[in-house]
Order: C-alpha cells, then sequence, then structure tokens
C-alpha cells in the first residue's frame, strides 16, 4: 500500500506554489480539492485562532505606526482607526449607509432616534438607546456622549475641536439617555458631526478617559469597546490586528440586527496589490480592499470564490465619490466656461475608462457619484433634460451629451474580457453607468476660438498669445494606480487636442488642491452620503462666503475655486430645511443642471474600489444583489457586515 | 664541481596586445656557472637582462615571460635540481630559501608595511619547516638574527619604524635563515647611502665568508663588484658581454663596453670629464643586428654589423664576446 | 601621542561635525522650499477621510496646529528651535502620527533595518574582498572572471530591479521564500524564541540577498583595483619568492593591506547603501526606515523625513568617525606616524 | 535600439494603437502593453531618453569633479580641506530622500533634463576625490615642479600638466556614473517621481505596476524593460572595462610586459 502523506508545511509549500503558478499562467486552471481546503481552515493564525473562524481583511492603511496607539479622536489621521477600531470597536451615534442599508438607509445605531431639532436649527436634541454596555462592563449613557462633546470641545489638539467649539453653546442632560445640544447659531446638519458614513465622532469611554492627565497624549491602549469585538493581540509593528466578538455581544447595539457570528476578525497589512492577489488566491486574505482592475481580473478567472459588489464586470464597489478633471477656475483661460467644456469634450471617455478601470469604470456625466441610491435620486431623473441639453458652439445650439458612451466602452472592453462584459443594456447602465459627453475634437477647437483661444505653433495659446499651459495633477496613492492612469490618459487626449500639458503625478495633492497650486488636477471634491441624497455634504463648502483665493488653503471642498450667484441661492436653499426634506432633491437637480453648463469640474466616473471578498470560509458579503452596506473595510459603517457574515464551517 | 650551470638560456617576453604581438628578446644565449663559496657579480645598465635572468635561475619564470631554449641545473651537495622543470610544489617545499634565497632590488620594500617583522621571518620559517614549538623558534630567530649584528628588538618592529639601512640587513637575515647555497642578491645597496652600503656589503661578505654559500651579486655599480665580488659577468642587451675573475675585469678589461664601464669608474685623483656613452641602451623589442653592442661601440667593424660575437675564452675563467678579441686585435 | 591627537583626530572631529552640520542644515531647507505646508497636509488630509469640517472651524485648529508642529515663527528662529530640540535628541513629533516622537518610531524601525542591513553589509564586504582579492591574484580563473562579470552587472543594476527580480523568481514562480513582511501575520515578534528567529530569516533571506549581490560587485571591483596594484609590490614578489603558500599572502600580505581603504569605503557608501535598504524594504514590505520613510514620503510627514535623514547623516557621520578612529588600530603606519 | 527609434511605426505618446495585452509575437517583438503600445518600439524610446538622462548627468558631474578635484587637489591647504569637507559631506547625505523631496518641489517640472542636472550636481565627488588624490601625486612629480619654478601660473599647470593626465579617470569613471543616473532615474520612477510620460526604462516599469502586469500575466511588459536595462547595463559595462584596460597606462603596462 502506497501511503501519501503530506506534512502541514509541505502541503501549504505546495498550495502556495500551486496558486502562484496558476496565478500566473492563465491556461493553467484548477481547483484545490474541497478537503484540502477543509484542512487549511484549521490552521491556527494565531495561538488559539482557528483560520476558518477568523476574518482576515486588509487595512487599506497599512502598517499602523505607532501600533499601540488607539486614541481615534486625537487630531491627524492615523492607520489604527481602520485597523478595526472604528470598525468594531467604537460606535457612533447614527449611520447613514453609502448604499440601501440593512434596515433602511439610516439607522439609529447607539440613539434611540434621529436628532430631534427645533424650528430654527438651534438646539439638537439626541436621545440614546438604554442597555447597551462598555465591553468592561460598565453600562453606556448620556455621561460618556456629553463628556465627549464637553472633552473635544475644550480639548485643542483634538480633532474636530473647532466644530464643537463653533457650534456647541452649552448641552443639557435632562435625563440619563437624553442630551441636549444648544447651538451657538443656526446648523440644520449638525447631526452630522455625529453620524457615521465612513466615519464621524466616536463616543468615549467615560469612565476610562476622565482617569486621564493629558487627553491629547492618551493612547487607550487597551481600547474599551462598545462595538460587539474587542481586542484580543496586534502586532507591536503594526502589520495585524486581531479582535475578539464580545462574549455579551449581545449589549451592543449591532446585535438588534442579527446574530454576530464571526468570532474573530484580523486586520493585516498584505502589501501592495500583486501581493494582496496572490494572498487572495491562497486563501489567506477574505477582503481585499482595493487592488489593481489587472488583478481584480485575474483573481475573476483564477479563484472561483473571489466575489465583488457586481457578480461581473465592473466587479468594483463605487465609492460616493466622484473622480472629476478638476480646473483651478481662477487660472487664466480656465476662467473661462468655453475653455472648460473645451477641455471637457476633448476628453474620451471610453480611453480613460479603459486605461484606468480596463473599462470596469462607472461613469457620470452629472456632478454627482453614480453610486449607492444617486442613480435613483440624480442620474434617471436627469436623463431626458440631458438628451436635450444644449451649449452654445460657434453661436449655435449644440448637444453635447453622448447617451452611447457606456454602451461604447462595454463594447471596448469586451475583445479582451469577453463573456466577463455584460450585454444586456440595462445592466450596462446600472454597472458601467449611462451617457457621457461627446468626444468631438471639432466642438471643442470651436469653443476655443469662442473664447478667443489663439492656436501658436499647434499649441492652444491665450488670446493674448501667451502659453496655455495645462499640467494635469493626479493622485498617485501607492494602493491604488486607477486615478493616474485616468490622467495619464487625458493628458495624451489633451496633447493631441494641442493643449500643452503634462503628467503631476503626486502622492499626497490634497494640500496642494486645498492652496490651489495647480493648473488642473484628477482628484475628487464631491463626496456624498451615498445612501441619502443631501448634497450639503459637499456643498456646504461652496458657498462664495467661503471663498478663499488660490494662494492660500481654501475652504473645505472648494479646491477649484468656483464661485456662482445662483450656486449660493441653491445652498442658501439646502441650509434652510432640514435633512431629510423632499425639496433637498430638488434643489440638488438645480445643482447638477446648473454645473453641466458652467462645467467648473470635469465629472468622470465613481470611485470605484475592486474590494474582492473570498467565500472560501465565509459568505454572506454585500453586493449589489444584497446592498445592505459598503463592503469596502476602512469604512466603519462595514460594522453591518458582521451580522451578515456567516463562517461556512462552524 | 659546480653549484649552479647554465646554458645557452635564451628567454624572451610575448605579450599580445589588441591584436600586436611583440617579443623583448630579455635574455638571449646566456651560458655561465656559479661555483660553491664565490661571490659571483652580473654587471650592467639596467634592463640588459640582469633582472629577467636572476626570474629564470630563481625559477621564476612567469608569462609572459618564457624560456624558448637552454637549460639550468643545480647541483646542492648532491640534489640536483633542473630548474626549467621542476614542479612548483617541489620547488616551494625544497628549493626556495632552503637552497636558495632572495635579497631583491629595493629590498627596503620587501617587507609588509603592516606586519611586524617577525611575522614575516614566522611565515617563511613555518612555509618550509612548520613551527611546532613557538618558543623555539622565536629563540631561534632571536638568536639569528643577534649573530648577524641587529637587535633583537628589530623582530617586534613594524618596517617603517626602521631605517632603510636596517630594513635590508633584516631582508639579508630572511635570506640566510636557512643557511642557503645560493643567496641571490639583487641590487641590494642600490636606494641606501654610501655608509650604510658599506655596512651592507660587510655583512654580504662576512655572511659568505662564515658559511661558505654562494651569492650571486646583481648592480650596476661597478664598485660594489670591485668591493666584494670574487668573479664578474657584464651582461649588455640580453647577452655576456665579458666573464672574469674581478682583479681581471677591473684591471685588464678586453670587451670595449666592459672598459667603458670601468673606465667611468671615478678614481682618485683624476682630473679628466668621463667620455659618455654615446646612444641609449638599445631596445630588446628589436635589437639591432649582429653585435648588439655595435651602434654604441667607439670600434665598430662592418663584421660588428651583421655576425654575433661568440662568447670565447681568452684565459681560464675569462670569456668575452666581441669581434675584435676573435680577431686578436686586442 | 599628542602629535597624534593634534594631526590625526583633530582634523577628523572638524570633518565629522562639518558633515553633521551641512547634512542637518541641507535637510533643514529642502523640505521648506516644499510647495505643501505640513498644516494644510493634515487639514486637506482629514477632510480626505471623510470627517465633517465646519468651514469657520478650520481656522482655529489651523492655529492650534501650527503652534503643535512648531512652525510658528520666521524660518530663522524655527531653524534655531529646530537645533536646540536636535540637541536635546528630540526630533519632534511625527506628523502623521502626532504626537508619537519621531525618534520613537525610528527607534522601533531601526533594530529591523540595522538587523538586516549591517549582516548584509559585512558578508558582501567579505565575500567581495575575497573574490576581488582572488580575481587579481589568480586572473585565469575561470570561475572567478564568471563572478567578476555578474558581480559587476547586478552591481549597476538598480536595487529596484534587483529586489523585484529576486521576489518574482523566489516568491512567485520558485515559492520557497515569504514574499512580504519580516515574520507570518498573526505572529508576535518574540527574540527570545528560536521558532520566531527561524521565521524571520527565513523572511530576511531575499532582501538580504539584494542588498549583498548589489554590495558584492561594488567590493569586488575595488579590491580587484587595489590588489592588482599590491600583487607587484615587492613585498608581495618577495614571499612568493620565499615560497610561501598562495593562500597565506593572499590573505596575510595582499588583502591584509588592501582591506584598509576598503574599510573607509565601506563608511563611505552606507549612505548609499541605506537608500537601497530604503527601495528594499519597499519591494519587500520589510518593516524598517525604509518602510518608515516611504510611508512618510506618502503622507508628507517633513518631521520624520527629516528625522530618518537627520538619522541617516548622523550615522553614516558617526560611522566614518569611528572607521577613522579605529582605523589605526589596522594600519601600525598611521599609529605611529 | 536608439536608431531604430527614429524610424519606430508607432508615436511612444499614443495609447491604443495597437491591441493591448499581446505576448511576444514576430509582429511585436516585446509583445504589446495593456495601454496598447507596441513594447518593443516603445523601448526604442526608452533606451534613447534613459541614455540621453545617463550622457547629460555624466557631462555635468564630471565638469564639477574637473574643477573641484583640480582645484582642491592643485591648490592644497584651507581650500582642499573646505572643499573635500563638502565633498565627504555629499557623499554620506542619503540621496534618494533628498530626491524625493525635490521631486515633490519640481513636480511636473521634474523633466528628464533637470532630472539629469540634479543627479549632475549630486554624483561628482566620489570622482573628485579619485580626481584630487591624482592631481596630488602628480604634484609630487618633477615636471610640476619644475613648472612652478619656472614661474607658470598655478591655473596653467593644472590646465596643461594635469588635466591629461586625469581625463582617462574622467572617462573610466563616465559609464559607471552613466549607470549610476539611469538607476537612480528607475528608482524614482518606479516610485513614480519622475516625469512619467516620457519613456525611459524607469517608466517602463512604473507603468507596468500601475497595470498590475505581474498578476494580470503581462509578464513580457516586466521582463522586456528588465531585460534590456540588463543588457544595457552589460553592454556598458564590458564598454567599461575594456576602456579602462585601453586607458589605464597600469593595465596596458601588464599587458605588453615591461
Amino acid at each position: 500500500m502506497k501511503k501519501y502523506t503530506l506534512t502541514r508545511r509541505d502541503f501549504l509549500k505546495q498550495a502556495a506554489a500551486f496558486t502562484a503558478v496558476t496565478a500566473l499562467t492563465p491556461p493553467l486552471l484548477g481547483e484545490i480539492p474541497e478537503a484540502l481546503l477543509a484542512a487549511q481552515g484549521e490552521e491556527e493564525v494565531a495561538p488559539g485562532v482557528p483560520r476558518n473562524q477568523c476574518l482576515i481583511l486588509e487595512n487599506p492603511s497599512g502598517t499602523v505606526q505607532p501600533a499601540d496607539d488607539f486614541n481615534r479622536w486625537r487630531s491627524g489621521y492615523s492607520a489604527v482607526w481602520v485597523s478595526g477600531l472604528q470598525q468594531l470597536a467604537l460606535d457612533a451615534l447614527w449611520y447613514i449607509d453609502p448604499d440601501a442599508g440593512v434596515d433602511g438607509v439610516w439607522d439609529n445605531a447607539l440613539a434611540a432616534e434621529p436628532p430631534i431639532y427645533n424650528d430654527d436649527f438651534t438646539q439638537m436634541t439626541v436621545k440614546l438607546r438604554e442597555g447597551l454596555y462598555w465591553s468592561d462592563g460598565v453600562e453606556f449613557s448620556g455621561d460618556d456622549l456629553y463628556y465627549t462633546v464637553d472633552l473635544i470641545k475644550n480639548t485643542p489638539g483634538m480633532g474636530n475641536q473647532g466644530l464643537f467649539e463653533s457650534n456647541v453653546d452649552h448641552m443639557e442632560q435632562p435625563d440619563r439617555y437624553t442630551v441636549v445640544f444648544y447651538l451657538k447659531k443656526p446648523n440644520s446638519r449638525f447631526h452630522a458631526a455625529f453620524t457615521v458614513r465612513w466615519g464621524a465622532l466616536y463616543i468615549m469611554p467615560k469612565h476610562i478617559w476622565e482617569q486621564v492627565d493629558d487627553p491629547v497624549a492618551f493612547t487607550f491602549n487597551p481600547p474599551v469597546s462598545l462595538g460587539a469585538y474587542k481586542l484580543r493581540d496586534f502586532d507591536p509593528n503594526g502589520k495585524w490586528y486581531l479582535w475578539e466578538r464580545r462574549e455579551d455581544w449581545q449589549r451592543t447595539s449591532v446585535a438588534r440586527l442579527g446574530e454576530v457570528s464571526v468570532k474573530y476578525a484580523m486586520y493585516i497589512d498584505p502589501g501592495p496589490s500583486d501581493k494582496r492577489v496572490l494572498a487572495q488566491l491562497a486563501h489567506q486574505l477574505d477582503v481585499i480592499h482595493d487592488i489593481t482592475p489587472e488583478g481584480r481580473i485575474t483573481l475573476a478567472r483564477e479563484n472561483p470564490t473571489s466575489v465583488g459588489w457586481f457578480p461581473s464586470f465592473p466587479w468594483a464597489h463605487p465609492d460616493p465619490t466622484l473622480p472629476a478633471v478638476i480646473y483651478n477656475n481662477e487660472k487664466p483661460g480656465l476662467d473661462k466656461r468655453e475653455v472648460r467644456w473645451a477641455l471637457t469634450l476633448a476628453i474620451d471617455i471610453a480611453q480613460v475608462a479603459l486605461a484606468s478601470y480596463r473599462g470596469a469604470a462607472t461613469i457620470s456625466a452629472i456632478h454627482v457619484p453614480p453610486t449607492g441610491m444617486y442613480p435613483q435620486y440624480y442620474h434617471e431623473p436627469l436623463e431626458p433634460w440631458l438628451n436635450d441639453f444644449t451649449i452654445k458652439v460657434g453661436g449655435e445650439d449644440y448637444k453635447p451629451y453622448d447617451p452611447t458612451a457606456a454602451q461604447r466602452i462595454a463594447d471596448l472592453a469586451r475583445p479582451s474580457l469577453g463573456d466577463l462584459v455584460p450585454t444586456d443594456p440595462a445592466i450596462i447602465k446600472q454597472y458601467i453607468g449611462a451617457g457621457w459627453w461627446k468626444y468631438d475634437l471639432q466642438a471643442a477647437e470651436q469653443l476655443m476660438l469662442d473664447a478667443g483661444m489663439r492656436k501658436v505653433n499647434g499649441k492652444w495659446a491665450l488670446p493674448d498669445g501667451s502659453p496655455f499651459r495645462v499640467p494635469l495633477m493626479s493622485m498617485n496613492p501607492e494602493s491604488n494606480p486607477t486615478m493616474n492612469r485616468a490622467a495619464a490618459m487625458i493628458v495624451e487626449n489633451w496633447t493631441t487636442f494641442g493643449i500643452d500639458t503634462s503628467l503631476d503625478s503626486q502622492a499626497n495633492p490634497w494640500p496642494i488642491m486645498s492652496s490651489g497650486e495647480y493648473t488642473a488636477n484628477l482628484a475628487w471634491t464631491i463626496e456624498t452620503w451615498g445612501g441619502h441624497p443631501d448634497l450639503f455634504f459637499f456643498l456646504q463648502y461652496w458657498h462664495s462666503r467661503l471663498y478663499v483665493p488660490s494662494g492660500a488653503p481654501s475652504a473645505g471642498s472648494n479646491s477649484m475655486r468656483w464661485k456662482n450667484p445662483e450656486l449660493d441661492r441653491i445652498i442658501e436653499g439646502i441650509e434652510t430645511i432640514a435633512f431629510d426634506d423632499p425639496r433637498g432633491v430638488e434643489l440638488g437637480l438645480e445643482f447638477c443642471k446648473l454645473a453641466a453648463q458652467e462645467m467648473p469640474i470635469t465629472p468622470l466616473m465613481a470611485y470605484n474600489v475592486f474590494t474582492t471578498m473570498d467565500t472560501t470560509y465565509f459568505e454572506g458579503y454585500p453586493s449589489i444583489d444584497d446592498p445592505y452596506t459598503d463592503p469596502v473595510p476602512n469604512w466603519g459603517n462595514t460594522k453591518y457586515m458582521f451580522v451578515k457574515i456567516k463562517p461556512k464551517m462552524a | 664541481m659546480t653549484l649552479l650551470s647554465v646554458k645557452n638560456l635564451r628567454a624572451y617576453y610575448r605579450t599580445e596586445v589588441y591584436g600586436i604581438s611583440r617579443t623583448v628578446q630579455a635574455v638571449d644565449g646566456v651560458s655561465f656557472d656559479l661555483l660553491p663559496n664565490e661571490i659571483y657579480g652580473v654587471a650592467g645598465e639596467s634592463s640588459c637582462g640582469k633582472t629577467t635572468l636572476i626570474k629564470v635561475i630563481s625559477g621564476n619564470t612567469k608569462p609572459p615571460l618564457k624560456v624558448l631554449e637552454g637549460s639550468v641545473n643545480y647541483n646542492f651537495n648532491d640534489y640536483k635540481v633542473d630548474m626549467l622543470h621542476i614542479s612548483q610544489d617541489e620547488l616551494r617545499q625544497n628549493v626556495r630559501w632552503k637552497e636558495i634565497s632572495y635579497v631583491m632590488q629595493g629590498s627596503m620594500s620587501v617587507l609588509n608595511p603592516v606586519r611586524k617583522v617577525i611575522e614575516t621571518f614566522r611565515d617563511i620559517v613555518d612555509t618550509h619547516e612548520r613551527i611546532t614549538d613557538k618558543k623555539k623558534f622565536l629563540e631561534q630567530t632571536r638568536a639569528h638574527v643577534n649573530r648577524l649584528g641587529l637587535p633583537t628588538d628589530v623582530l617586534n618592529a613594524y618596517p617603517h619604524q626602521l631605517s632603510g639601512g636596517m630594513r635590508q640587513r633584516v631582508a639579508i637575515a630572511l635570506a640566510t635563515v636557512f643557511q642557503p647555497a645560493l643567496i641571490i642578491a639583487d641590487e641590494p645597496t642600490t636606494a641606501l647611502d654610501v655608509v650604510v652600503q658599506r655596512g651592507v656589503l660587510q655583512m654580504i661578505r662576512e655572511i659568505q665568508t662564515t658559511s661558505g654559500n654562494t651569492v650571486l651579486l646583481v648592480t650596476h655599480d661597478m664598485a660594489v663588484h670591485a668591493n666584494v665580488a670574487d668573479r664578474v659577468m657584464i651582461m649588455y642587451a640580453g647577452r655576456i658581454a665579458e666573464e672574469a675573475p674581478t682583479e681581471t675585469i677591473f684591471d685588464a678589461p678586453l670587451h670595449p663596453y666592459t672598459q667603458h664601464l670601468i673606465h667611468s669608474l671615478p678614481m682618485i685623483g683624476e682630473k679628466s670629464t668621463k667620455a659618455s656613452l654615446k646612444g641609449a641602451p638599445p631596445n630588446l623589442a628589436d635589437p639591432p643586428g649582429g653585435c648588439r653592442f655595435h651602434p654604441r661601440c667607439p670600434y665598430v667593424m662592418d663584421v660588428c654589423r651583421t655576425k654575433v660575437p661568440d662568447l670565447i675564452s681568452v684565459k681560464e675563467r675569462h670569456r668575452v664576446a666581441c669581434h675584435l678579441v676573435e680577431e686578436g686585435a686586442l | 601621542m599628542r602629535k597624534f591627537i593634534l594631526k590625526y583626530l583633530i582634523p577628523r572631529i572638524i570633518q565629522f561635525l562639518t558633515i553633521i552640520f551641512v547634512g542637518i542644515t541641507v535637510t533643514y531647507i529642502i523640505p521648506r522650499l516644499a510647495p505643501t505646508d505640513p498644516v494644510e497636509a493634515q487639514i486637506s488630509t482629514m477632510m480626505a477621510m471623510g470627517s465633517s469640517l465646519d468651514p469657520a472651524s478650520i481656522e482655529s485648529m489651523r492655529a492650534a496646529l501650527t503652534d503643535l508642529y512648531g512652525l510658528s515663527g520666521s524660518p530663522v528662529e524655527q531653524y534655531f528651535t529646530f537645533w536646540g530640540r536636535l540637541l536635546r535628541g528630540d526630533l519632534g513629533p511625527s506628523l502623521d502620527n502626532f504626537p508619537t516622537p519621531v525618534s520613537k518610531m525610528i527607534g522601533q524601525a531601526l533594530p529591523y533595518t540595522l538587523r538586516l542591513l549591517i549582516p548584509a553589509v559585512i558578508i558582501s564586504f567579505i565575500f567581495g574582498n575575497l573574490f576581488g582579492a582572488m580575481s587579481s591574484y589568480y586572473p585565469k580563473n575561470k570561475a572567478l572572471k564568471v563572478i567578476e562579470v555578474l558581480g559587476q552587472v547586478v552591481r549597476s543594476i538598480p536595487y529596484y530591479i534587483v529586489a523585484i527580480v529576486l521576489l518574482v523568481t523566489f516568491s512567485y514562480f520558485i515559492p520557497i521564500f515569504p514574499f512580504s513582511g519580516a515574520y507570518p501575520i498573526g505572529t508576535r515578534p518574540d527574540w527570545s524564541s528560536l521558532e520566531f528567529i527561524l521565521k524571520n530569516l527565513e523572511h530576511a533571506v531575499l532582501p538580504a540577498a539584494t542588498l549583498i549581490l548589489v554590495g558584492f560587485g561594488g567590493w569586488f571591483v575595488g579590491m580587484k583595483s587595489l590588489t592588482s596594484n599590491i600583487i607587484s609590490e615587492d613585498y608581495v614578489v618577495y614571499v612568493e619568492t620565499a615560497g610561501l603558500s598562495k593562500n597565506r599572502i593572499l590573505i596575510h600580505y595582499i588583502i591584509r593591506t588592501a582591506i584598509l581603504p576598503q574599510f573607509t569605503a565601506l563608511a563611505m557608501v552606507l549612505g548609499t547603501v541605506f537608500s537601497g535598504a530604503l527601495i528594499m524594504e519597499v519591494v519587500f514590505g520589510y518593516p524598517g526606515i525604509g518602510s518608515l520613510a516611504i510611508r512618510a514620503i506618502y503622507s508628507n510627514d517633513y518631521s520624520m523625513i527629516m528625522g530618518i535623514t537627520i538619522y541617516s547623516i548622523i550615522g553614516v557621520a558617526v560611522a566614518v568617525f569611528l572607521m577613522d578612529l579605529l582605523y589605526p588600530l589596522f594600519d601600525p603606519r598611521v599609529r605611529y606616524q | 535600439m536608439i536608431l531604430l527609434s527614429y524610424n519606430s511605426p508607432y508615436d511612444p505618446g499614443k495609447s491604443f494603437v495597437v491591441p493591448w495585452d499581446l505576448p511576444p509575437s514576430q509582429e511585436h517583438l516585446f509583445g504589446t502593453t495593456s495601454r496598447g503600445q507596441d513594447l518593443f518600439w516603445w523601448l526604442t524610446f526608452a533606451v534613447r531618453n534613459s541614455l540621453f538622462l545617463g550622457v547629460l548627468t555624466a557631462i555635468i558631474s564630471r565638469i564639477i569633479a574637473i574643477l573641484i578635484g583640480l582645484t582642491a587637489g592643485y591648490r592644497g591647504g584651507w581650500l582642499d580641506r573646505v572643499l573635500m569637507s563638502l565633498n565627504d559631506t555629499f557623499v554620506v547625505l542619503p540621496l534618494l530622500p533628498i530626491l524625493i523631496l525635490l521631486g515633490f518641489l519640481l513636480r511636473d517640472r521634474m523633466n528628464l533634463f533637470y532630472l539629469a542636472v540634479i543627479l549632475g550636481l549630486f554624483g561628482w565627488p566620489f570622482d573628485a576625490r579619485l580626481i584630487r588624490s591624482q592631481v596630488l601625486s602628480l604634484k609630487e612629480r618633477s615636471f610640476t615642479r619644475t613648472a612652478v619654478y619656472s614661474g607658470t601660473s598655478a591655473f596653467w599647470i593644472t590646465i596643461n600638466e594635469h588635466l591629461p593626465f586625469v581625463l582617462p579617470i574622467v572617462f573610466a569613471t563616465t559609464i559607471n556614473n552613466i549607470l549610476w543616473s539611469i538607476g537612480m532615474e528607475v528608482t524614482l520612477s518606479v516610485l513614480g517621481l519622475s516625469d512619467l510620460t516620457t519613456p525611459t526604462l524607469g517608466t517602463a516599469l512604473f507603468w507596468a505596476n500601475q497595470h498590475g502586469a505581474l498578476v494580470a500575466g503581462v509578464w513580457w511588459w516586466i521582463a522586456a524593460p528588465a531585460l534590456v536595462t540588463i543588457v544595457l547595463f552589460l553592454g556598458l559595462y564590458l564598454l567599461f572595462t575594456s576602456i579602462n584596460e585601453f586607458i589605464d597606462p597600469r593595465t596596458r603596462l601588464r599587458l605588453i610586459g615591461g
């Protein structure tokens, strides 16, 4: 009898070899037998933690340094926030889901009900849930909320200190579970500070913090949880964080939505995109935050257990963020609407979609992201208007909208991706988006001439003949190359059109954007709630009273320095109505029409995040068919995944 | 009985650089014998082939140097060595330093600058007679050094701490650790000042007398030969011009070149200026035909330009290669 | 001895201080010429990360941050404050991980880099020099010629390409080494556990190999050219004639003298090797100074970049200085002059 | 390959001119990229640009090295000490963080030309040291002394008498310097800190990484530039050694036997 035995190490080596080979040689497809996988699941990822009970997620902020500092409230950003801290351990008053939500878009988490404003928006009353406990057994109450706001308001060096300092006059606590905020001036959106859409003000355990002398220096180690998990162990070098389900998870705010069945969760730094793909091929990484489109395609082809937001092309979860070509509206030339429109018509969106996302982009012609609930709120209602929309080109009406853009992208992607690309027009519309602006160099040329621009030696110049240089800055963080790839393609498009341009790739473009030290820039200034139609999330900064010229840091997201009286009117309208007022959507539609006419920035597409989940050990991830939340694992909102995800081998 | 017999030795440098081959006829048909218990001087201008000759007879023939023909045979008390065919191992084990040692040209710098003198002694002794008893080695070395009149301190010094003369003496001490049959001394006094030179030469002389071995003394300095050598060989352009006992060479030189060398020595009380030889030593890559000295010879004849003169014995122990001698003109 | 101090030590101390002074001043100036302002970087990053900020509140925050980051006052004042803090050993807080001190974070990452860098440099130094000397001593040896050409080629290839080739070859195609980190995910570093140390070694093989392969050629060629002079030195020819064994000559006579300038060169290349380690750590995800530096670069963490640059300037300057001080121990000629 | 770039049927600045992701074939020697470019033809431009950078850097750093090396070596004294202190400082400075910061500073103006200038400004110290030591040894030789006694000005001694001896060293290290600067460009480009729209060996790898070429199975996009780099470096290295052998009087001497 020939006995065939493998030691575990040998097996792992072979499995790794096997997966690596399959990754690199597409024709050699194969599957690892189920029996072997089961054996692999008994592996311990840490002492006492079996692999099949531990969900392994990517911490997209990478390695956490310093690793032992869990002070989420200090000013600044730390990679520790998204190492499970804000997803699993902390909790906030309200959550707005970027997608449909487990039980609706709005969730009252720590709060028992939505915020209660008085008529002139100078008072906000918060009623809290009862029966929630901190992980050390202390009960959660209004004292914690009161203490948190009070501490932050009065401690310089804490994040958002200015926000509370400038808004909150004083607070009252009529009973143990109620806190009333008295505001210094009317603010109909004050609750936004407490509402998680990615992150917000998380509540501190008063009984811990009140013993601390210096809250800015305090490291909150080990963190005391209000969420369903508590910290079990972490790497002093910040490569991994291991969280363990609380014994009393039923005394936390997510318990009413379902059973928390994942016993352990580990947030790790898996390295760059290619390494993440290999890790998932080896079933050692359950949730990838983001990878290159090519990596996603490889997973789609090689690893049948990998799933994404869309079941096939373009797979990615579209973040409620709108990458756009942002023009500095103060620069000579770009201060003219015709020029901005000409640059828009000189972009071939199909090529940009191919170069950036290999076609796996969700495009948007209007100035709100085509994600979450927004297509229903904005894109679909505006479709007829867009079809008839005209601008003046050479004195004549010109229809710039191209309703076939998404179809074109699908057709161009098909030769290389084949059946992965959907054919049903309805699905294409849902996945890739609807139309975009035409690629029409003739019209663009006419628009340039209309604006008085001249062509000197084959390059466009300002009316006085001086050079018109439009270097395109792009964001090129370590983790995701798609924006930079899009920008490179636009630089190519514009060069073809005769624009003097170059690619200015920046690892961190945000400060440069803010100070206006750029001409054109591929990044985003428009972000939304995703699930909720209120546009005040970004429009609050766009009013002309907050206008800051280039050279000084812009107020919030108005880095393109756009000001317009009509825009001011729309913003003022939104400010004075309540968050859920249906008139908000109408004002939002007006904003979209205005922005299309003025084209202060050219909207491109959703920020597609190739979050990829492996169903080898766990199932129940969110998707377009069950959009209960956003799977992108650094969002605070992903805490809802943990009531839906179930281990396959219990 | 001879210690060394060199017969018709031809040793050339052959190089090929970028396809151009070049041959330097450094030693061209040299024959001579060394006898036990004598100091044999080799004289000649620089690049006359002296150094090459030493290389070959001491078994240091390395490319591009190549021996084309001839033989080099030693007889150390019935231990016979064919230097051109001996294995490297045997040469290293049994011949080097035990039978033939070497006091090099520029002996000032033969000592490793970053090691103490004793280390070099240890390396050399250990190579030929594995040191098992360190104490004994130290004692013997000290005794050896003292015997040669050097203070024991030199052993613990670094070379740069010693004067040039002292270093040269140390080199001689190194060369004589094993009482070899033959000591080759290549320009042992060149870089030293006159006073120190004397001391060093005396030391060589003394060693030779006490141990009765043979010294092959190579130097261009005729005065040195006059002082210490028993016999002298004059080389010119890779060939022997003349060979004779020292007195004969200095009293009755036959070869015009030897005559020139002798006459150019300063004499006490002499007033006239020295006649210098016209021209430069020949380029051995392209030597003149016939007698290689003919372009510079004051007595040049037609035959000198075409025919190589044979080395003929004019008397016992006196050989010379010159057509003048052959034809009896001298 | 007094002469030694005056002629040898004092000039070297002056040189040491000059290197540090010039280096650190340059390091201070360059980041401040950059177009971005750390305070704005902070504010913008926070907004990009989704914190809702009331526009009016940004101002008060900006003032607080400027004060906290020590960026108030004229550049000259900042410069003196900077030196003052430096002399107290305080490199300021990391801007990206405020208020953790830069020195603490560097202190944590440094051992990983050193544990990799020092053995790698020593190995490449020893082998490069040994083979370099051998290749000039045995000019006919075919194997040495092949090693020389390979060493030279690899040496001139950028660290990044060497690293990626090794990674792809030995982690992807022939997966015998792990492709990331210094130890497996889920394992806590425990330097008292043999199992952990073995795991760490396994992870360190490829990163160290990168540094060794690239460094090797440099030592090789340096040693070869140094020894090519030495092999014709009198004292080498002399002991050859004296019949010493080749190995003994190679080690005690050739390498022993040629190694001296190599020690000085060793101190000189540390700056370059550091740059290489930076890239190598990025490719292999190794948690040292390089990874720290890259993260600081991506987040515009000036004080961190500056801290790392200062550390490496001081580190290299100290290394050079130490080498200079130790040099007389190896070279008796200097000792007695 | 440089010459071939002038015959390229494709404009390297254009994407999607050929079908993408094609493996190497007769039609596309090195295959095509995920951006629809023919890799072979694209790399002809890359080699051209990288060499341009290398040569320009070498020229600039050579000029500085000669000036500083000759001056320090000849003048000696305090000037020598100051220059060599500066020299050693430049040797010690960790270049990469500084280049990265300069990359931030120059942003899109960081084109090949500026990069060459910057690298040139940093690439001289090793050679300056070498030249200085050469001059120091030349100074001791008799012809310098003769020239000094005959009243020739220091400047002319330096130019007339020393430069001819120093030039061989300069040539010998040129290729090393070219290789060094091409290598630096690759490093910076891979980090995304150079002019990314200009084809170079570094940007080839950068865009390959940006398109996840490795996991996408488009291995030729990584392999071809890496291979071309290695071949280029090997070629330059062999050129370097043969030039060196030709120039170095010592080697020559040894070869012809002296």
